[in-house]
């Protein structure tokens, strides 16, 4: 109990200790290399940016934690379905992949008009955008996991008489798990992105509206102190989601 | 870690041997990896109800030839059949030279994954005295990497005791296991496979008089199986029956021809 | 032409290259720029935000942008001064569609009004709006960002700001839309310079500049007189933007150009930056003089 | 011999007929949607747009495909330095993931100037967009791979004598291939739009540029023209990964 | 796969056997998984040279002992120390209870790891031997997933007799053998070890008779080692030596009482 305490005091406070280091050498950067604060502003003008605005910013920021969230959540649903589908046939791998592959050659621009024509200028156009973005490492890696099961594995449970559907369920889907946790982890970590590309297909709200908004306006304190809170987030993010995948992958080697 | 022998129910009383259990038909049986023909329009016939265990030299093919009867392996030619005439591949219960423990899962939920997989209600109690008799009644939920390796073939041993199959193909099941463990456990798993037709791979010429109705040694590449040896008197014989001496001497001196 | 030693000079464009810039390219076609010994680069960008930072960090020579913009510039403390206007009137423009039956700007009450990030969206929208007794908040705004003529075909919005009078308009009729235009110096904005060429406030006064405004001068001056041949001249150098489109817009922009791209007038940069400090885009009003200059 | 052959005209029958399929899929949601052509355009207009600009729109394409060899490169090597430095030391890790995830986070317009200003105009400052974007996956796959090592292979070589170096370079580096070939193929995937954010940086060349130009003249048979090409080279050079990671990882178990 | 056993060089004229080995104190030796201590304060010392078969009941703790001897296990507590009051760790060649082999390399690169790992040039001549001792001379290229289990052993005993360590600990090296295969790879072994340390964990007390020089019992929870049998005769004994059959016996009733 007390052990455990303690080893959360100890996390925290390296956290807190690599939080600062980085903000340190932040500084260092825009000191050293002499930018000018329209170029890259120091900490303290972005604390005070983001002070000044915290309200306003507070706003925008739960905008896009929403659209984070259920940007990933959407991405991770396609990306499973999609892994395990191709999983199961190979021929629907053979036609489906070109197609996730193009998918992720598409610029957000030219995409933007059908997006909006289709789901409108609300929230929805924002996921979905984001969510194109998020589902294909998750998909790639699951499939990649999926194809890799130990061979061995597969044939006792043949012989256990296990349908294809009770092996994925029983058998492939855990033995991938370690392969989703690396897609999700790159999901998680350019979710945010994925969400600020999304409020680039038009939106009135969001860090990613702050930031184009303070950029033509050549805000760029403001900028930053956006891009601030979505570094936090991402950071968050990544970190629950580690956590989590610690938590199931309990069974898998782990020399880290 | 002393195994209780009394709780265990003779296997006649199992579901799966209710019907007498047809013995297995290998025919023209031809299995060729790219130059290297391991069998060649190989023939061989085990009885049903009946251990037969099945010797030979390292690397001369009785891995493939179970992996073939389980339906795992694609033959080059030829097919095996039951003795009754239906295929036999969704009829046994496999237990690999591997454990195959799934490192996710409990030893328990290890042991009772066919039922889950057949989504078939898991029969704990059955688990648990398998898990007692094998003497891991302990270790019940620790997950594979905490175990010994005899503890993990152990556990390999439950699960395929638990799958109530009429044919029961195990492959050096017993390999990892002391000698005082494996005497305990050869008793076992006689009880258990009484009636069942099982094909038995073992490297312990003892352990194959001890449990074995008939003795069938593959030699040669490609292999051919020698005419099987029938061993006098039930299994499991007590090591000091006169039939076990003579019959291993009898194995000794085939495995030396083998060679 | 004395190639030798040619003074170069990097221009980053506003967005990428198009009639607006007419000027800029004649004078490349006739060689203004050689006769005055120097050597022009023009650069063009994706993000309209980069250019002025760059000259600012003096990576650049000159960039090309927005009156409207250099005032936020110049509150942001960036060292930048207006030198030259290539178009010295708005662009900017209400577009709305026929269709819409909005005639007025009291038509306008309870409609969808999309907008691209301009950073001045609100304060003209407001002050249009006014004029015709509506508010901000009578309205939808919706920022539809680079996709404005879409979000009007699609009839996703009824009207859009920050459209370009030569660009949108045409585009619109191309589709056979017709437009309703109200453009914004005709609803209560000041009128200002929609393209301005801005250079560093450190070396403004670098004599290459004044070279660079003569040979400026030649080009709009060729071009008004011979406005069918440069752009047979343009449409052939750019056989990707050889389409009626430009053609149009070639044409039309010819009326907007300054006839003399140094002419500061200081009273409409005056009354611009009250316009915008009255809306609180600037935090205060600075001297034209310190972001807007005449190179005489 | 003509075994091969024959499959490898299998293969490219198959290609073809994939290639045709999704053509025509293409077709009928641009036709079934009513869609007008500024919106999505149809495959003939597109061809069209394509054969018309044939001359400008290869040489743009060339420029393309070399930001996304050279940005796959950087991308690539970036990736798995730091994985395998991350892999080499907790306490480097623990610092560097958090940069590595918000450098995720950072939008190219906020980043922009900044590449401009220290990489100039020219192709470098491209190539760096498109690295940041690719060089993720990698590094987190390959990590997540160098840390899953079997743990029994490891205690082996330490009881050989093997130093830190020698284990990774002899048995992890081998043992997370397949994770680093997960990330490889994400990275692949993404590299041709990283190059078309890279040029989003501000360039004169590219189809990014084509295809941002167009998008603002609303030349929109012009933007799918370039889009197409892009997809191609995604496709292919998705092809090619798989077939270099096919033979890399000719060990590795393969249900597909 | 006939074994050419004449062309194996005796041990004695290995570079790493030159010293005489020494042999492995354990001391005060603590070992617990959370609640289950599996030492508690064992004290136990091998002879140099000598060949120690370590037995006991599975899941007694005998690949513990040797991991941690192998400094692969940290313990809880004790120490494990040369006789010549040096560490063992560096002088030791393990081979696993899993053959360990790398699934990407050849059988002969799987050999050769060790060689390539600590940079040094690999002793292709020594190599070979080794395989055609084993009888894997037609497998050099092959990947070990070609292999059948008893192959993939004996790829893995290759693999530890190619170092050239005076300490060398083998868990269970022998059990996926025939009972033809394994006498012959027990003369090799004899051979390429005399002179060594070894400890050879195994589950065949007639192995273990054959081989040893002392035969040690680990028995109980916590785990003791029983006081060593000296078996007389040099390793390798006949099957018919009268002193492999006394201490066989003799090793059986350990093993029983330890139950
Ligand atoms: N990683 C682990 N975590 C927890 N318990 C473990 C772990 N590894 C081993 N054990 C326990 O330690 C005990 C000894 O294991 P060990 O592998 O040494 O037995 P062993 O003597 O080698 O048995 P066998 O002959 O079956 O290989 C076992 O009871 C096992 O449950
Ligand atoms: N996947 C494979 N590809 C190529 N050859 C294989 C493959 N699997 C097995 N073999 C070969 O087939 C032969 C028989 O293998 P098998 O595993 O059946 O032998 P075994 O009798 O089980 O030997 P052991 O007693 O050592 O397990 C071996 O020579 C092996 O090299
Ligand atoms: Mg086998
Ligand atoms: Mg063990």
């Amino acid at each position: 109990m007390i052990a455990t305490a303690h080893t959360r005091f100890a996390k925290a406070g390296r956290g807190l200790a690599i939080f600062s280091g980085l903000i340190a050498i932040w500084w260092v950067v825009a000191l050293g290399l002499r930018l000018p604060v329209y170029m890259l502003p120091t900490p303290p003008v972005v604390a005070e940016a983001l002070w000044a605005g915290r309200d306003f910013l507070w706003g925008h920021a739960l905008i896009t934690a929403w659209e984070i969230l259920l940007g990933l959540g959407l991405g991770l649903l396609l990306g499973v379905l999609l892994a395990v589908s191709m999983a199961f046939s190979r021929t629907l791998e053979r036609w489906l992949m070109p197609v996730l592959v193009i998918s992720q050659s598409i610029p957000i621009f030219a995409l933007a008009p059908l997006l909006v024509l289709w789901l409108g200028f609300g929230i929805s156009s924002k996921v979905a955008a984001a969510a194109l973005v998020i589902f294909f490492p998750v998909a790639a890696s699951f499939y990649d996991g999926l194809r890799r099961t130990e061979p061995g594995w597969l044939e006792l449970a043949r012989t256990m008489g296990a349908s294809r559907l009770a092996q994925l369920r029983h058998v492939r889907l855990a033995a991938a798990l370690p392969a989703f946790g690396s897609g999700l982890r790159v999901g998680a970590a350019i979710a945010p992105i994925g969400a600020v590309i999304g409020e680039w297909v038009g939106s009135s709200g969001g860090l990613g509206y702050v930031m184009l908004n303070a950029n033509a306006r050549m805000q760029t304190p403001v900028c930053f102190a956006a891009l601030f809170i979505l570094s936090l987030m991402a950071v968050g993010l990544w970190h629950v989601v580690n956590l989590v995948l610690k938590y199931l992958l309990y069974w898998a080697p782990d020399s880290a | 870690m002393a195994m209780q022998l009394n709780s265990a129910q003779p296997a006649r009383t199992d579901a799966g041997s209710k019907v007498a259990p047809p013995g297995v038909r290998v025919e023209h049986l031809t299995l060729r990896y790219g130059e290297n023909t391991i069998f060649d329009n190989l023939n061989l016939r085990t009885s049903g109800g009946r251990l037969t265990a099945l010797l030979g030299v390292s690397g001369v093919g009785k891995t493939s030839l179970l992996k073939i009867i389980a339906g795992l392996i694609e033959p080059t030619a030829g097919c095996v059949i039951g003795t009754d005439g239906r295929p036999v591949a969704d009829r046994i219960a496999y237990m690999g030279q591997q454990d195959l423990l799934l490192p996710w899962l409990s030893v328990f939920k290890n042991v009772t994954l066919g039922a889950r997989l057949r989504r078939e209600t898991v029969d704990r109690v059955r688990a648990e005295r398998l898990l007692e008799q094998v003497g891991l009644a302990a270790h019940h939920k620790t997950l594979p990497a905490a175990l010994s390796g005899g503890m993990r073939q152990r556990a390999a041993i439950a699960r395929t005791l638990y799958e109530r199959r009429p044919i029961v193909l195990m492959d050096e099941p017993f390999c990892a296991l002391d000698a005082i463990t494996r005497a305990n456990i050869h008793e076992l798993a006689a009880e258990m496979l009484g009636g069942r037709t099982v094909l038995l791979i073992t490297h312990d010429p003892l352990e194959a008089a001890r449990l074995g109705h008939h003795l069938l040694v593959l030699q040669g590449c490609p292999a051919t199986a020698g005419s099987p040896i029938a061993v006098a008197g039930e299994p499991p014989r007590s090591p000091d029956d006169p039939n076990l001496q003579k019959s291993q001497g009898q194995l000794l001196r085939l495995l030396m021809e083998s060679q | 032409a004395p190639a030798h030693a040619a003074e170069k000079i990097t221009l980053i464009l506003d967005w990428f290259l198009n009639p607006n810039h007419a000027p800029l390219i004649v004078a490349q076609q006739i060689g203004a720029f050689e006769q005055e010994g120097i050597e022009v680069e023009l650069v063009e960008p994706a993000d309209p935000g980069t250019p002025p930072r760059l000259v600012a960090a003096k990576k650049a020579d000159l960039a090309i942008s927005y009156q409207p913009q250099l005032y936020m510039y110049a509150d942001q403390g960036l060292p930048l001064v207006r030198i030259a206007t290539l178009v010295d009137s708005p662009l900017n423009c209400l577009l709305c569609l026929k269709t819409s039956g909005i005639a007025s700007i009291t038509d306008l009450k309870d409609r969808k009004i999309g907008y691209s990030l301009s950073g001045t969206q609100e304060a003209t929208l407001g002050t249009m709006l006014a004029t015709g007794g509506l508010a901000l908040d009578d309205i939808d705004m919706i920022n539809v960002n680079f996709q404005l003529d879409s979000a009007l075909l699609t009839g996703r919005v009824d009207c859009v700001i920050d459209a370009q009078r030569t660009f949108e308009a045409i585009e619109l009729r191309e589709h056979g839309v017709e437009p309703v235009i109200m453009n914004v110096e005709d609803y209560g904005i000041p009128a200002y310079d929609e393209l301005i060429i801005l250079a560093n406030k450190d070396n403004a006064a670098d004599p290459k500049y004044k070279k660079f405004l003569a040979a400026l001068k030649k080009g709009t001056h060729y071009l008004l007189a011979h406005p069918s041949e440069t752009w047979q001249a343009f449409a052939k150098a750019h056989p990707d933007l050889d389409n009626a489109l430009n053609k149009t817009a070639w044409k039309q922009t010819l009326a907007l150009f300054a006839k003399d791209p140094a002419r500061l007038d200081a009273a409409r940069y005056r009354a611009y930056g009250a316009f915008l400090a009255e809306h609180n885009l600037i935090s205060r009003q600075l001297p034209v003089g310190d972001y807007a200059i005449e190179l005489d």
